[in-house]
């Protein structure tokens, strides 16, 4: 189990690599690596293509969040290993934000965990994204669609 | 006791954090939010009544319910919007 | 898109740059690397533990049957990028076996479409997996959890 | 035509190909694994009824009732384990 709120990028080959490296009970190891992407918003009458962003964190509290969200995963789901990267600062169109990854004996478990992780750091984890548009900064707000996709995993807790 | 405001939070109010020394009667997370409204224009416009924000005491999200007594730290801040 | 067949080992990491380099619309990488696992079986009183498997593959078949199964994602998702790398011959608990990446403008694509062709691989390409045990060479029989996994899919193409 | 056989049937038919000439009216590939029986008491029991084995024609997996005029390469093989 490991978590790291860094500002530079990684190494998904390298990470992924140390994460497996001398456990051979592993058999599926599933990865999700979040990339910032161009888009184009309509904001009245213009249409800005939005080409980079910066993320926002709480130092001290992000970490604490990402380990629970982790630990929660590991009590669900018969885990061999957990990773989660989760970058902030300014990053452009093409860039990577953040990887999970999570290994276990068995494909079906380590593709749940992982889809776990990702809807619940989207949703749990103190990360706020301001995105340039040509026409200045904008602060993003929640995606409905996070909180649908978090939400099927409360659901499955009780 | 500090208070953080983040992102467009953090603009509104205009700083960053703030040493606060509420008195006696504020008790709650949802205490403080009324106090701190009257501190500017800026904390009643970021704090405001229907405003979607959460907080954190001491690094925990919590709901407004929960009693600040004691705590080093209380954070507010819109819905999260990483990964 | 594209699909590989190969004897030597791949670099997730280097595999992963090269799908995505230049392309500004993806927002979600799901990946998926399967792994020999160090598995223990019970054949009659002896406990034998399996350190090394050989997949044998029908040469021509096995790339048809992976551009099939590629181009079945592709019809069903919007991705922006998918490979299937699939090693055969000999190898060791540890070793990767097998590579499914897909890139989408949105996470819940990418990872469906993941799921969807490692289920499919595993019950329509031409693999067979024989294993070494300190008793000998044993083919290792179809697994009916594969099949339902596979069958899940079925379901949703009506 | 050539047949091809993989994993344990090919172990136990004894080769992984051979050239055939079957006659015109062993026309599906049910047909053509009947009258492959015949060959050697190997093909009897790789291909014996109610053994759980599936079949491609030129490279692509098909049912039992296809037919295989014309077809270049038909070949037998176990449940796929791949992955």
């Amino acid at each position: 189990m490991a978590v790291r709120v860094q500002e530079g990028d990684f190494d998904v080959g390298a990470e992924l690599d140390r994460l497996t490296k001398g456990n051979r009970r592993i058999g599926g190891l599933a990865v999700f690596v979040g990339l910032v992407r161009e888009m184009h918003v309509r904001e009245g009458l213009h249409r800005d293509r939005i080409d980079a962003l910066t993320l926002e964190h709480y130092p001290g509290m992000t970490e604490k969040a990402l380990e629970d969200i982790e630990a929660e995963a590991n009590r669900r789901w018969p885990l061999e290993a957990t990773l989660i990267v989760h970058r902030y600062g300014r990053m452009e169109a093409g860039d990577r934000i953040v990887l999970v990854a999570v290994g276990s004996p068995h494909r079906e478990a380590a593709f749940e965990a992982c889809e776990f992780l990702v809807d619940w750091l989207k949703t749990k984890a103190p990360f706020w994204k301001l995105e340039e548009t040509p026409a200045g900064e904008k602060w993003v707000g929640a995606h409905e669609g996070d909180d649908a996709a978090a939400a099927r995993w409360e659901k499955k807790a009780q | 006791m500090k208070v953080r405001y983040f992102a467009w939070m953090k603009r509104t109010v205009g700083v960053a954090d703030e040493e606060i020394s509420p008195p006696a009667d504020v008790r709650t997370v949802g205490d403080l939010v009324t106090w701190l409204r009257n501190r500017s224009a800026g904390h009643a416009e970021a704090l405001a009544e229907g405003a979607a924000f959460g907080a954190a005491v001491d690094q925990r999200t919590v709901t407004f319910d929960v009693p600040i007594t004691g705590a080093r730290e209380v954070a507010f801040f819109p819905p999260f919007t990483g990964g």
